[in-house]
């Protein structure tokens, strides 16, 4: 059974003169325990598809199934909470400023209706490398790093079988961003996850995805498999363009 | 149209508010009609009179067609005609508050700004010290010892009202304004005279204005000079007036509009207690003195026009801000 | 000596251990920062200083505040045994501040109490919820900003009656559409960050994100703004008592007492005066107060 | 030889709460007509050393260095007046983002022709003339429309172009560029970077590139310095940055993950608390 | 400083609404219209004590049996539109306050005149000559006096009613204009501001030195004060203790005490068990610092007066049973069924005089042992609770309607139906719920009483009776000190029985 099934999705924003096309007819599908990567420029589309299935945006179209789970609008159950997770771009704004990060993960817990909050915590907290040590922290007292995992650990505590990444590690520096990617990787095998991710940056797709959509202006242009991206086996011109940009850009 | 369609629906809620205020209040308007001597049979007549055996919601209803057509009643207290009495006041008021906005504004700004600029010296806490006693000082008190200082024992300034008495009456009205109207008509000795009566309630009230302006002033022009186009100017080697004037200051002008528009709303409503002292004839003293004698016709005339005025600048600061901003277009 | 350097450390802690030490180590660091400020501390100083004369008012007064003795009227500061000399009823002026401060502290926290409360419960749940809710809520909101505020409050006062509560109360209900204003606007911006994602995410309903959540980002701004208005509400409360319309004699509300007083202001001016420099010192403590606050709890106008 | 810029032992020091904080902390180096790359993490004091050259930290801020020269002439201690000579005409400096760096309320024609009358005596339509010519420069389509636009209406790739034309509008010998193209795509980061490249090289400036990017900055010029909490660890030719030897510089070489070598795990650097001690390197020639 | 043709006055003018004598029942308002309108008989400014003499008639006749009286109308008066006055001007001026029916009506319709009988009753046989009918044979005085009332000024019947609309005999004219045959008219009034009062061109009297009045509202006596220190007023009329205090050793500024009708009195409410009792009103009488009061804080404003008609009127009495005396008061609380004294609400408008005056109530009775609290409203509020008889005790003024005992005695002293539907509102007794039918038949007697001696008598027995039984606890006596400039002679603000008379003044 496939993790995710999306069918001609459509997202407007806007309106009158000011609508926008987001999201044009995309459909895709991600097996369970995949990693399924999102490439493309900026404005083009990928986080709104991450959203579109957490439930952020109102008013798309189409057809999504999660987990079985058909999904409308902005409505999702319960049970959808528990199943799929999700962690943002940016670190600094993602925790809220005035809460530990004990309030941060045993709220999560408690909605979800989970006991023993205490020892899981602590469990949580070396999952994600970063040890008791940070419970009782506020957001301003620990770096851009150790804040995505600690959102990473949010994303965890309902012990979720699907994880949206929206560019988990753009804002971080490479040194930090390494540690988050393997701290992703490490979970992934450990939990058996499913992983949807965005990126821009070619080297962390390939690092953690078996498959990835390019995307432009809202449509998909391409899926293929990292292998082939490597081998610059692609049908796509603007893929192609992308691909050697980036490889360009490195080396 | 959306616009008009609010501004509507604010000016209704103002009027029904209002309306059920003056309706609900456990004091009798007839009785401010007919005073204290009055027999029942009097009282009864009046009350009919009043139309206040109508319900409620009708009587709602003949108040808003009326002050559709520009009726907003007879004065029960004054005995005229409630926008004969406006039109009386109000141009009071509005010499008053625009004169004290002026003043806080040509004061307030530039405080403001070099407060901003020298944030931390001695400029900044004058400015902080001058605008914390403006926030601090009860009006009515300072309006007492002004009259008392600059009229009573200086002898600077012409004392209570609008006009000195042998002036009264020698400028036939234009706008209403007295400084303007004595000037178009050429009359020194008026405009002088006037002058003399308004400076002083106007520099009180400027004073809160002030206090006010070149607070916000000092606030928004700090957070522009520690933003990084700010910088950018610098970089491109300019000097810092023009840093501070060109750059900074260009980027506060929609907001400082917006302040200095909610200053002259707050003037022209707040300016009371300042009107009672001065024996300024303004709309602000009409309408208690109205509330208190329970005359409801003037005070609801009086509030929706206020309420009109304040919707009007809310309306004209958005235009300015959406001529001014190029985000906005 | 190494308690209190331990109880430091402890508050200090990069790490702290419990929840508790959390907390306090938050509240801790916020002191430190505020406490840099030294106008902020004078103001918080000055406002210690009349909630302790409140407090102690019976022990520090020297005479009754309502005794009143014909006799003995309008005498000067320090005349007779008055400290601050004796109003138009032979009442010693310095015991009337004293009880004062009672009243002044009572009207800032019944305003405390109702006006920020009721423009942030509005403001946030119209800012949330958008769509008509918003509209609708925006429109009253509108309405009574557009009111004259003294006049609107003149006229509850009238309607329901002189007196302090019901000064404070109109007061209030003319005072909370700012404070809905920022509040809606902390809320717009809020409500599209990120972590309010995520806690919807993990199936938080619109009551809990908005108590739990938004309400504690909106409360410090809020804070700010009631801190800074505090001195205008202490200041139309004396309005309205000099409307005779705030408190009631014989109560020894300072507004009232300089309503009271300013008849005599040309000759004895202490009577009006002195009342008005006790508004005037609660008002400077408080703006002194909301400065300094701004400074700790919204770094981006205080920063160097 | 003197050299472009000569700074010693520079640091710029921030009071806090819990005694001075020193964002710099004594480093050293010159510039000639070369490419200096500044990388380093974030937060270890790169766009620090950059505004610190122009003196453009605020108070309560503060700069001190043994040494600090542009062309043998002392900066640390020039007047205010002086200072202003110098920015833009002499030294300019290109701002980490440009959505912030662009005076919003001001066309883009504006602030260039701003950008070359502040030092150079042309008429406004002279000066409209070269900031066309320079826009053209730096391949924007259409500049006659850009001219006219306010900063919200052009893209980020756009406003960075703007932001390179702008301060090479006075032609200053000396650019310091804060991490110009971090906040742009791959695609438009390589034009960018294209652009600054060829402009460098036809006028033969003195470059000072700050980024986070290693790989980046050894692409792209002539010699490195790495920062780290502060200070320089460690100097080298672009070129030979294969013989780096410094953990700190390893560690970065090898954390970013890349399409053609996959790895199973990425290295993490394991920060040496004595690398924040060790003395800095001086990156003087 | 002011031109020596022109008067410029200092007062509280927001209670002018109207100008129209049939109409006006305001002190402010009484001020304007003595000097526009002339009556039938009036007071001369420089005689107050003399009482009312001939003005627009120039005598009466009074019928055998005293009910049609006779007014010939005297030469030379003329309005100030040019129209000569007539009897036909005066029978229009009474029939039109008959019929407009407006709160002062009352002293008229008091002698039996009523919109369906005024065509028969005021009539003008000729020119010269007025002739009203009376329902009974009253007291000639009684009679002449009401006619000196603000109600019985004589209006400009043409020009009125070439002004009339919709029926309303010109009142909505008359309200913001005048046309009157007395020494002034009003030039301009913006109320809450001014009244400017220019001479009536067309005056038959002497031409009055001032020729321009100017009465401008200043709120603050501390304003009028300065005002008047600075030269910038002649008059200033609202000027507390304090402040006269501090101006008598001014240089160029005299005071000018005066003896007004206005009475401040407490009084409880008989619907309230405790203060039906009347041995608690007594204490609360006893335990009232009448001379402290009057020496501290209305010093020198309010004279200790104990009975319900001011001094200078007919009939007033002088006796001040009274004194602060708490061992009396406590005695007589002792005696009564509440000895503990329970908790009293004062009503009491907002004004300062009358908040000192309440706490200095709520001070001594406190010390009774009795609960005071105080009650403090717009006047509207307190009045509208007094007229609904919801009050405990009311603190009050009161201000003769017109120049005659039974103004007061026929408020005071008089309720013959003291049930709620008799809603008698515009009796003080009745709102205090105070049923006195025997006293009431006293006073109906003293107003047909044509000995003035025996009148006198009558009012001196009915106040020294009210004085211990009634619920009213008559405290002061106002009065007026003006504060003017040395040179202004002749102010007189109208004594108890009237009103201002600019005409005579000079400086
Ligand atoms: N709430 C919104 N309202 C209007 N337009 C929106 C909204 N959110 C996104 N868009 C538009 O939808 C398009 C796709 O946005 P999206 O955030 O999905 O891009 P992205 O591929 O994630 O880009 P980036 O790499 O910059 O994050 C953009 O043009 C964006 O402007
Ligand atoms: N005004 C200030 N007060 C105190 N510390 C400051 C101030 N400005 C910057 N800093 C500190 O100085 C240090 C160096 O900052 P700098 O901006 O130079 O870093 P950077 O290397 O450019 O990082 P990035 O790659 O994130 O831009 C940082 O730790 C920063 O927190
Ligand atoms: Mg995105
Ligand atoms: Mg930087």
């Amino acid at each position: 059974m496939n993790a995710i099934e999306a069918r001609g999705v459509d997202v407007y924003f806007g309106s009158g003169a000011e609508l926008t096309r987001a999201v044009n007819d995309v459909s895709f599908e991600v097996a369970q325990g995949e990693s399924f990567g999102l490439v493309g420029e900026s404005g083009s589309g990928k986080s709104t598809i991450l959203r579109v299935i957490a439930g952020l945006v109102p008013g798309w179209t189409g057809e999504i199934t999660v987990a079985g789970e058909s999904l409308q609008d902005e409505k999702r159950s319960r049970a959808f909470h528990k199943k799929v997770q999700m962690v943002f771009q940016d670190p600094y704004a993602s925790l809220h400023p005035r809460q530990t990060v004990d309030r941060v993960l045993s709220e999560a817990m408690e909605l979800q209706g989970i006991t023993d909050i205490n020892r899981r915590i602590t469990r949580l907290l070396n999952d994600v490398g970063l040890g008791a040590g940070f419970r009782f922290r506020y957001p301003h007292q620990l770096s851009g790093g150790q804040r995505q995992r600690v959102a990473i650990a949010r994303a965890l505590a309902p012990e979720p079988e699907i994880l949206l990444l929206d560019e988990p590690t753009s804002a971080l520096d490479v040194s930090v961003q390494a540690e988050i990617l393997n701290l992703l990787a490490d979970l992934r095998s450990e939990l058996g996850l499913t992983y949807v991710m965005v990126s821009h940056d070619l080297g962390v797709v390939g690092h953690l995805c078996g498959r990835a959509a390019v995307m432009k202006d809202g449509e998909f242009v391409e899926v293929l498999g990292i292998d082939a991206m490597r081998r610059l086996d692609v049908t796509q011109p603007y893929t192609r363009h992308l691909l050697e940009s980036s490889i360009r850009s490195i080396r | 149209m959306r616009l008009l369609a609010t501004v509507a629906i604010t000016l209704l809620g103002l009027l029904f508010v209002t309306f059920m205020i003056g309706r609900v209040m456990p004091i009798d308007p007839v009785l401010a009609v007919i005073g204290e001597r009055a027999t029942q049979q009097q009282y009864d007549e009046t009350f009919i009179a009043l139309g206040l055996d109508k319900p409620l919601i009708v009587q709602f209803g003949i108040y808003v067609r009326d002050v559709l057509h520009g009726d907003f009643g007879t004065s029960i207290r004054t005995g005229q005609s409630v926008a004969e009495d406006i039109r009386r006041v109000f141009p009071a008021t509005l010499e008053l508050a625009t004169l004290g906005t002026l003043i806080g504004v040509v004061l307030g700004v530039p405080l403001g700004v070099v407060a901003a600029v020298r944030k931390g010296t001695w400029i900044d806490q004058l400015a902080r010290l001058v605008g914390l006693i403006g926030y601090s000082i009860p009006v009515f008190w300072l309006g007492l010892v002004g009259l008392l200082v600059f009229y009573g024992i200086l002898g600077w300034v012409a004392g209570p009202g609008r006009l000195g008495i042998f002036y009264q009456g020698l400028v036939e009205p234009i706008t209403g304004l007295l400084l303007v109207d004595s000037l178009l008509r050429g009359n020194i000795t008026v405009f002088k005279d006037a002058f003399s009566h308004i400076i002083l309630p106007a520099s009180i009230l400027a004073y809160y204005s002030m206090a006010y302006i070149s607070r916000m002033t000092r606030s928004f022009m700090l957070e522009q000079l520690s933003s990084e186009y700010v910088t950018t100017a610098r970089v491109k080697g300019l000097s810092e007036w023009k840093v501070v004037w060109h750059h900074a200051f260009r980027n506060i002008r929609v907001q400082l509009i917006t302040v200095i528009a909610l200053a002259y709303a707050n003037l022209l409503e707040g300016s009371v207690l300042t009107e009672i002292i001065f024996a300024w004839p303004g709309i602000g003293s009409y309408i208690t003195t109205s509330l208190l004698a329970n005359d409801m016709n003037s005070v609801l005339g009086g509030t929706i026009v206020i309420g009109a005025i304040f919707v009007g600048l809310n309306i004209f600061s958005d235009l300015l801000y959406r001529f001014l901003d190029p985000r906005s277009k | 000596m190494s308690a209190e350097t331990s109880l430091k450390e402890w508050l200090l802690a990069e790490e702290p251990q419990s929840r508790r030490q959390a907390r306090w180590g938050a509240w801790y660091q916020s002191w430190l920062t505020f406490r840099s400020n030294t106008l902020a501390m004078a103001g918080l100083i000055i406002l210690v200083l009349i909630i302790l004369a409140a407090i102690f008012a019976p022990l520090l007064a020297t005479d009754d505040p309502f005794a009143q003795d014909l006799g003995q009227r309008l005498l000067a500061p320090g005349v007779d045994g008055h400290l601050l000399g004796t109003d138009s009823l032979g009442r010693d002026i310095y015991s009337r501040l004293l009880y004062g401060a009672r009243i002044s502290i009572y009207i800032v926290l019944l305003v405390a109490m109702v006006a920020p409360l009721l423009g942030l419960v509005i403001g946030t749940i119209a800012g949330y919820m958008g769509g008509w809710t918003d509209e609708v809520l925006m429109r009253l909101t509108d309405i009574f900003l557009a009111f004259p505020r003294l006049i609107l409050a003149l006229a509850f006062v009238a309607a329901l009656g002189a007196g302090i509560e019901n000064a404070v109360l109109a007061i209030s209900l003319t005072a909370w559409p700012p404070y809905a204003r920022i509040a809606r606007a902390e809320t717009l911006t809020i409500r599209s960050a990120d972590f309010i994602h995520a806690i919807r995410l993990q199936g938080a309903g619109p009551i809990r994100i908005i108590t739990r959540h938004i309400w504690p980002l909106c409360i410090s701004s809020l804070m700010i703004r009631v801190t800074l208005d505090m001195a205008g509400i202490i200041l139309t409360a004396a309005g309205l008592g000099f409307l005779g319309l705030g408190a009631q004699p014989p109560s020894p509300e300072w507004g009232a007492m300089i309503s009271e007083g300013r008849k005599y202001i040309l000759d004895y001016w202490w009577v009006a005066t002195i009342p008005g420099l006790a508004i005037f010192a609660i008002s400077l403590a408080f703006n002194l107060l909301g400065d300094g606050l701004r400074d700790v709890l919204d770094p981006k106008e205080g920063g160097a | 030889m003197t050299h472009l810029i000569d700074v010693e032992n520079l640091r710029v020091t921030f009071p806090t709460r819990s005694g001075t904080f020193e964002a710099v902390r004594g480093i050293s180096f010159t510039l000639g007509k070369e490419r200096l790359g500044i990388v380093g993490e974030s937060g270890s004091g790169k766009s620090m050393t950059g505004r610190a050259l122009l003196r453009l930290i605020r108070p309560p801020g503060q700069i001190t260095a043994d040494r600090m020269e542009m062309h043998g002439q002392d900066l640390l201690n020039a007047s205010e007046k002086r200072m202003r000579q110098v920015r833009g005409r002499q030294m300019s400096m290109i701002m980490q983002d440009p959505k912030f760096s662009l005076n919003p309320v001001m066309t883009v024609g504006q602030q260039m022709i701003e950008a070359l009358r502040t030092h150079e005596k042309v008429s406004k339509s002279r000066a409209g003339e070269r900031a066309l010519e320079m826009l053209d420069e730096v391949a924007i389509r259409n500049p006659e429309r850009v001219l006219t636009l306010y900063p919200h209406e052009v893209s980020g790739g756009m406003g960075q172009r703007i932001m390179i034309a702008m301060m090479l509008l006075p032609k200053p010998e000396i650019l310091i560029a804060d991490e110009p193209t971090s906040a742009l795509d791959v695609s438009v980061q390589l034009q960018v970077l294209d652009i600054m490249d060829k402009l460098v090289k036809e006028r033969g400036m003195g470059l000072i590139f700050i980024s986070h990017d290693l790989n980046l900055v050894a692409k792209f010029c002539d010699r490195i310095a790495v920062m780290y909490a502060g200070r320089i660890v460690e100097t080298c030719k672009a070129s030979e940055l294969g013989r780096a030897k410094h953990p700190y510089t390893l560690g970065l070489l090898n954390a970013v993950p890349d399409l053609e070598h996959p790895r199973a795990r990425l290295d993490v650097l394991k920060r040496d608390p004595a690398w924040r001690e060790a003395p800095s390197v001086s990156a003087r020639q | 400083e002011t031109p020596p043709n022109m008067l410029v006055i200092a007062n509280r003018i927001d209670d002018i609404k109207t100008f129209d004598p049939a109409e006006s029942f305001e002190f402010a308002g009484a001020d304007v219209s003595r000097n526009v309108y002339e009556k039938l008989v009036n007071f001369d400014p420089l005689d107050l004590d003399a009482g009312f003499g001939p003005q627009l008639a120039e005598s009466w006749e009074i019928s055998e049996d005293g009910t049609e009286i006779t007014f010939t109308m005297a030469d030379g008066h003329v309005f100030a539109s040019g129209n000569p006055v007539t009897a036909k001007d005066a029978e229009f001026s009474l029939r039109r306050a008959v019929l407009l029916n407006k709160t002062p009506s009352f002293i008229l319709t008091q002698f039996g005149f009523t919109a369906d009988n005024v065509e028969e009753t005021i009539v003008a046989t000729d020119d010269n000559t007025l002739v009203l009918k009376l329902d009974k044979p009253y007291a000639q005085s009684f009679v002449l006096n009401c006619l000196t009332a603000t109600i019985g000024g004589i209006v400009d019947s043409e020009t009125v009613m070439a002004n009339e609309v919709d029926g309303d005999m010109g009142n909505e004219w008359l309200r913001t204009n005048t046309a009157g045959s007395g020494p002034y008219k009003v030039a301009d009034w913006k109320p809450n501001e001014s009244v400017l009062m220019d001479l009536n061109p067309n005056y038959g009297g002497d031409a009055p030195a001032m020729e321009r009045v100017i009465v401008q509202h200043i709120q603050e006596s501390a304003t009028q004060r300065l005002m008047l220190e600075r030269g910038d007023i002649d008059v200033a009329r609202n000027l507390s203790p304090e402040d006269v205090a501090g101006l008598v050793d001014t240089d160029g500024v005299k005071i000018v005490d005066e003896l007004r009708g206005r009475l401040m009195y407490f009084s409880a409410n008989q619907k309230n068990e405790m203060l039906a009792d009347p041995k608690v009103v007594e204490a609360l009488k006893w335990a009232t610092d009448y001379q402290g009061m009057a020496d501290s804080f209305l010093n020198g404003q309010y004279t200790v007066h104990q009975a319900f008609l001011p001094l200078t009127f007919l009939g007033a009495l002088e006796d001040k049973p009274f004194t602060y005396d708490m061992d009396k008061a406590k005695a007589a609380l002792a005696e009564s069924g509440f000895a503990d004294c329970g908790p009293i609400k004062i009503s009491v408008r907002e004004a300062q005089e009358r908040l000192d005056i309440a706490q200095s109530l709520q001070n001594t009775w406190g010390q009774l042992g009795c609960d005071v609290e105080l009650i403090v409203g717009t006047g509207a509020q307190t009045l509208d609770r007094y007229r609904a008889r919801e009050h405990d005790i009311y603190l009050g003024a009161w201000g003769p309607d017109y120049p005659d005992p039974n103004t007061n005695a026929g408020t005071f002293a008089y309720n013959p139906d003291n049930s709620d539907e008799a809603g008698a509102t515009g009796l003080l007794a009745w709102r205090n719920a105070w049923g006195i039918p025997e006293m009431s038949e006293q006073t109906l007697e003293a107003v047909v009483e044509n000995d003035t001696g025996a009148r006198r008598d009558m009012y001196l027995a009915l106040q020294k009776e009210h004085q211990q039984v009634s619920p009213f606890g008559v405290m002061f006596q106002q009065i007026e000190q003006n504060g003017m400039g040395e040179s202004v002679e002749n102010f007189v603000a109208g004594g108890a029985t009237t009103a201002v008379s600019y005409w005579v003044i000079t400086k």
